[in-house]
């Protein structure tokens, strides 16, 4: 016979007050006779606590322990733990949940502690069956994979790379750098992002623990924390950047143009093309998609001139498999289509653009060459109307999120394009003025007062093109006055949205999002870079709207993370997996159909299912869908659940 | 009713605005939520007639978060309103403004006070008034 | 083709121009409007109290007659009607309570109403049923270089989910219908901005204001006339610049035609002597400027 | 004595049952009739065991999971969801009206749907009253 010890919590008074817990010990003794220890006490989690469950097992040599107390995801590890310590396995040890699940949802004392002998008997029926059970061991792949080469990708694998593990960057355009590399010049010190980015660029293509697949996707990623089966879609790569010399002279023969995408649409490239001069892989990349053929009668004019030979039109796309022990997903932000603010009219007036079009027309290397002009007819605005909140703020008919970034690079771009144009004028339409960061403030402030840029409280209603002006419509609220500004020019803060890639890798891997799609994590104050699929983390924008400081200390974050994971030798895995009952086994392969993580398998000798251990997540899934019985839960087989539900109906028919 | 020397006047602020009975009223006509309101001016910045009116229609908003019924109730705002809805379709959190001012309307109406009469209009004298005009006014000013 | 078509108040006195112009067009084009039988007054605008049902029973009984004919839709002219019954059949068929509430009060109807009319704006009857293509090929004297100003106003695309273009803040529904008709409808500042309504009755100087920011906007970019499809739109555009010239000394005028009356125009080339007078800023030297009457003088 | 419906919930870890946590930690209240079993997910619910709680005296049986899309383990409430649909089915036949079994996503944050939705099920119970025992 075996021997149960039950201990029963007080919780002070949070169980107390309702349960009758001296009633409750008494009461357990007395309907199992294999219960031949049961005591209440104050406080269970306290050291004295501990020590109680300690000394009754070794005193008392018991082989079963039911705790009786608060919920098991609060203290089930710290008794299982105290459990170990007194020589007792952890899986001996259950938790019966009579606070959160009883006391504190009931008042009437009587039916509480009725109620509370009822789950402490039907986990007293759960553990008697248990056996001890020992963690799955699997070795750790010591890898990571860092899924997008934005400033938050680039951080977070150059910090993985400099502890020493492999990283492997992938990125789904031509080169790294991500929307960073297409800015001006960043708030609040007005330093220029180029130059800030392209060090860190550089040190990640030199980095020796970094492998870098540009044009590349993750296709699929199997496997379980520590082992991860990564599948990669590569483009095929019609230039060999080892041999490409970056001369240009494909570019100049090739003679289709396209609208540049680095350029966001405001220039043209080639079909043959560099996105911009500091690319990292620096290669030509062909975009196979506007290019007229790759067989010679059709156009072949890029290969002829290569002096390099560097570019092999019979390329393919490539699939790449790698094995690593976890991932960072940094797949970023893209702005919130401009096309659904018909009220602004973007679409049918060539200068209303949006705040990554204007970064690109100040930029130094950018289409105009950092001189303001406006996309229309190259003339420089004299007046320039800024509309904060476009698409954010607005759950009726856009997003309901505020984009965090906007008043900043709003008040940014006034300013840059006032140190540009003396004489210009700069009207910033803002709902709220948000400036939490470090030196924001002050910034917004030094726009007013040393720039005059001139903020209008309250959103802009209408856009109108009049000749080639911009009528804007608005209301000043805190003067209560209409507000008519003719301008040159137009720029919309759009709303950060997640990346198209975000919005992809999120349905393919499972990984969970808020309504609009950005990644969710485990915990939003306490876990804020890892998610609820162990292995995974977060960094920069794909987790919701971030400035750069902020994308670059979650990229730091997140290979903290990682590399925690990266740094022990085996990852340890919950043993409650499923078990073949052999000889009830039909080999039907039901199990194996169900099974999400393709840990069921068939034995082709054997002809029955197996269980790969360390791939079982412990659903429980097959258990249900096998007809015959033969697959079983450990330590929560059929006869567990049975001998629970007798429990917990015990005296009622 | 306006104050000749335009002075600013002390906002009133009711508390336990849920029990209160003009709160109540305007709930049960518009079947709005004014308390969704968060003051982005997008009612306002489109409004046609804005020049006409005495308080803004964000400022409508806000006064009725507070609960400044007299302020709404004596002002020229709710009678100039057109009702041509373009603060309502645009109203990024759904609230149907118009229909709160309407509500304003209705009160005042219900409550048998009007500040227009349809029947001194310089216009209908001359009998030139369309009926279309003349209906729209008499719902709207005498709320038959 | 025939459809049940509602009149509403205006189009039978001041803007019988509107009616007759609208009937004889679709005559031409095969399209029979069949007045309703016992229509009544919609109620002009739709009351967003909604604690009152008494204020939307004469939208519903002309409902009710629709379903007595056995039918299920109910073409208007007038904007305004087109947005009251169209949205008193919506707030009625979002509350089936509501609707016990109407029918039981509405007793001695020999019908119950059930909301299942659909209220369709001419414009809209002829996109959708008739098709502009269609149209275009109809006409016999193309409007060429006449440039036009959609007016829609407020009631053709508010509230949203009634507009009659789903692209509620750019419509081109009435532009296509200009188009067609071989007119070049230019797009302007204040198409879609409200011109005062019923603010004509007590505040004239307020629809006088909206007049002359509207025409002039319209002037700017080179409209030589407003197309309109509301009686209380015309009346606050063309009759008001009589108002709008004496508060606005730099006011220039601007004829507005009914929509009808170009379909109308372009069908026959005619344009009715008895709808000159119907216009306060005459619209004739400009036809005859643009060629576009073939009027033989008897 | 008046009847007290007799309830088994069988609950996911992940969402449902931590949304019974939540519950408690807000200080909910709802009716003591109910006694949980806590399964990883709600997918290891063999509909056999809803059958031998009928069988073994309970009046009604609350299956809560995950969202549609939020399931940690993928997608194992929409295995469940097909299993008691098949079930409600066959319900009938053995005498059980359907309404005894309740399968609902409750996710962690939805503490309040959670006591909501068990005083909700617990008067369905009790207006049922006790359930046949055809299958004892």
């Amino acid at each position: 016979m075996k021997k149960i010890g039950v201990f029963v919590c007080h919780c002070g008074l949070n169980i107390k007050e309702t349960v009758d817990v001296v009633e409750v010990a008494r009461t357990v003794k007395e309907q199992n006779k294999e219960v031949v220890f049961a005591q209440d006490y104050i406080f269970m989690c306290s050291d004295p606590g501990q020590n109680l469950i300690k000394q009754t097992i070794e005193e008392n040599n018991l082989d079963k322990v039911v705790v009786a107390c608060c919920s098991p995801t609060l203290h089930e590890t710290t008794f299982r733990e105290a459990a170990k310590e007194a020589g007792l396995n952890e899986f001996q040890l259950e938790v019966a949940n009579i606070r959160e699940q009883c006391s504190w949802v009931h008042t009437d004392k009587q039916l509480a502690t009725k109620k509370a002998i009822k789950i402490i008997n039907s986990l007293i029926e759960k553990v008697r069956l248990n056996d001890s059970l020992e963690p799955v061991e699997a070795p750790m792949t010591k890898k990571a994979l860092v899924i997008g080469g934005g400033v938050a990708g680039i951080q977070a694998a150059l910090d993985i790379a400099e502890a020493g593990y492999p990283v492997v960057l992938v990125e789904k355009s031509p080169s790294i750098g991500g929307h960073m590399a297409q800015l001006s010049e960043t708030f609040p010190t007005l330093d220029c992002s180029q130059c800030i980015l392209t060090p860190k660029m550089v040190s990640v293509a030199k980095h020796k623990n970094i492998t870098i697949h540009a044009n590349s996707e993750v296709d699929m990623i199997d496997g379980i924390v520590g082992n991860f089966k990564v599948r990669i879609r590569k483009k095929a790569p019609y230039v060999d950047p080892n041999m490409c010399t970056i001369c240009n002279d494909c570019a100049e023969v090739c003679p289709v143009w396209v609208p540049n995408e680095f350029e966001e649409g405001l220039a043209f490239r080639k079909a043959i093309y560099i996105p911009f001069p500091q690319a990292i892989p620096a290669t030509y990349t062909l975009d196979i998609d506007n290019c007229l053929g790759l067989s010679p009668i059709a156009c072949g004019k890029c290969r002829e001139v290569c002096e390099a030979n560097a570019i092999n039109y019979d390329s393919y796309d490539e699939i790449i498999e790698e094995d690593v022990g976890a991932v960072v997903v940094a797949t970023g932000f893209d702005l919130y289509n401009m096309e659904k603010m018909q009220e602004y009219g973007y679409g049918k007036y060539p200068d209303v653009i949006d705040g990554l079009m204007f970064e690109r027309i100040l930029s130094a290397t950018g289409p105009t060459g950092g001189q303001v002009r406006r996309p229309s007819d190259g003339k420089v605005p004299k007046s320039i109307v800024f509309i904060q909140c476009c698409g954010s703020r607005d759950p009726e008919h856009h997003n309901s999120h505020c984009s965090r970034i906007c008043c900043m690079y709003t008040a940014k771009h006034a300013k840059l394009y006032k140190h540009n144009v003396h004489d210009g004028n700069a009207y910033i339409f803002y709902i709220d003025i948000r400036s939490g960061g470090k030196g924001y403030e002050e910034f917004i402030q030094d726009s007013v007062e040393k720039e005059h840029i001139i903020y209008i409280r309250g959103k802009a209603a209408k856009v109108f093109q009049e000749k080639d002006e911009l009528v804007v419509w608005g209301v000043d609220t805190l003067t209560g006055k209409r507000v008519e500004v003719r301008a040159d020019m137009v720029v919309l803060a759009m709303a950060m949205v997640p990346s198209q890639g975000t919005l992809d890798l999120a349905k393919k891997l499972k990984m969970s999002t808020n309504e609009i799609g950005f990644l969710t994590e485990a915990h939003p104050k306490l876990r804020p870079v890892e998610t609820v699929k162990a292995g995974f983390f977060l960094a920069g924008a794909a987790q919701g709207p971030k400035d750069i400081p902020d994308t670059v200390s979650q990229g730091s974050a997140a290979a903290s993370k990682a590399l925690a994971l990266l740094s022990s030798d085996r990852i340890f895995h919950n043993p409650e997996t499923a078990l073949v009952v052999e000889e009830y086994c039909c080999g039907c392969g039901i199990c194996v159909s169900v099974c999400p993580y393709g840990a069921r398998v068939i034995d082709p000798k054997k002809k029955i299912a197996l269980v790969e251990e360390v791939l079982c997540e412990s659903c429980g899934s097959c258990i249900a869908a096998c007809p015959t019985g033969a697959s079983q839960q450990k330590n929560l087989t059929d006869s567990q659940l049975s001998n629970m539900l007798n429990a917990i109906l015990k005296g009622v028919s | 009713m306006t104050d000749p020397l335009k002075r600013q006047q002390t906002l009133r602020i009711r508390s336990n605005i849920e029990s209160d009975d003009i709160y109540k009223a305007i709930v049960k006509i518009s079947q709005q939520d004014v308390f969704r309101c968060y003051q982005c001016g997008d009612c306002s910045s489109g409004c046609p007639v804005l020049e006409f009116m005495d308080i803004t229609p964000t400022a409508l908003m806000k006064l009725c978060q507070a609960g400044d019924w007299e302020t709404i109730l004596d002002s020229r705002t709710i009678f100039i309103c057109a009702s041509c809805l373009q603060c309502s379709s645009r109203c990024p959190k759904g609230i149907d403004v118009a229909a709160v001012v309407e509500a304003f309307r209705e009160i005042k109406l219900r409550a048998g006070e009007t500040i227009r009469r349809v029947q001194d209009s310089p216009l209908n004298r001359a009998g030139k008034l369309p009926p279309i005009a003349l209906v729209s006014a008499f719902r709207k000013y005498a709320g038959v | 083709m025939e459809i049940l078509y509602y009149p509403g108040c205006t189009l039978k006195n001041n803007a019988t121009n509107f009616e007759e112009s609208a009937l004889a067009a679709m005559k031409h084009l095969d399209i029979h409007l069949k007045e309703l039988d016992r229509w009544y007054c919609c109620g002009t605008v739709f009351s967003m109290a909604q604690d009152n049902l008494m204020l939307k029973f004469g939208a519903i009984r002309n409902l009710i007659r629709v379903a007595e004919q056995e039918q299920d839709r109910l073409v208007t002219l007038c904007s305004m009607c087109y947005n009251t019954l169209r949205r008193a059949n919506a707030f009625m068929r979002s509350d089936p309570e509501r609707l016990r509430k109407v029918n039981d009060f509405m007793y001695l109807e020999p019908q119950t109403y059930d909301g299942n009319v659909r209220v369709m704006h001419l414009m809209e009857l002829l996109d959708q049923d008739y098709g502009f293509e269609r149209l275009k090929e109809k006409v016999v004297f193309p409007l060429n270089g006449l440039k036009l100003g959609a007016y829609y106003g407020c009631m053709l695309v508010r509230p949203q989910e009634f507009s009659i273009d789903a692209n509620y803040e750019s419509p081109d529904i009435f532009e296509r219908m200009l188009n067609s008709i071989g007119a070049e409808p230019l797009d302007f500042l204040y198409r879609l901005e409200c011109c005062g309504a019923y603010q004509t009755v007590t505040d004239p100087e307020v629809t006088c204001q909206r007049t002359y920011a509207i025409i002039n906007s319209a002037r700017r970019v080179g409209c030589e006339a407003l197309v309109t499809s509301c009686p209380l739109c015309a009346y606050n555009l063309d009759q008001m610049q009589e108002e709008t010239e004496k508060l606005f000394a730099d006011f220039e005028s601007l004829p507005v035609f009914y929509f009808s009356e170009l379909l109308y125009l372009c069908l026959t080339g005619r344009f009715k002597q008895e709808w000159y007078p119907k216009h306060h800023v005459d619209p004739k030297p400009l036809l005859q400027e643009k060629n576009l009457i073939n009027e033989v003088v008897v | 004595m008046p009847f007290e419906p007799k309830i088994v919930c069988f609950l996911c870890k992940w969402c449902t049952y931590a949304g019974a946590d939540l519950a408690g930690t807000s200080r909910l209240t709802y009716q003591p009739n109910s006694i949980a079993i806590r399964l990883m997910c709600s997918s290891r619910l063999d509909p056999q065991h809803i059958l031998e709680a009928f069988k073994k005296g309970a009046d009604g049986v609350f299956i809560g999971g995950c969202h549609p899309g939020d399931c940690h383990y993928q997608n194992g409430n929409y295995k469940t969801l097909r299993r008691i649909t098949l079930l409600k089915r066959m319900l009938p036949g053995l005498g059980i009206e359907p309404e005894r079994v309740n399968l609902i996503w409750i996710s962690a944050s939805e503490g309040g749907r959670f006591a909501e939705k068990m005083n909700e099920f617990t008067d369905t119970i009790r207006r049922l009253g006790p359930a046949p025992r055809a299958l004892s």
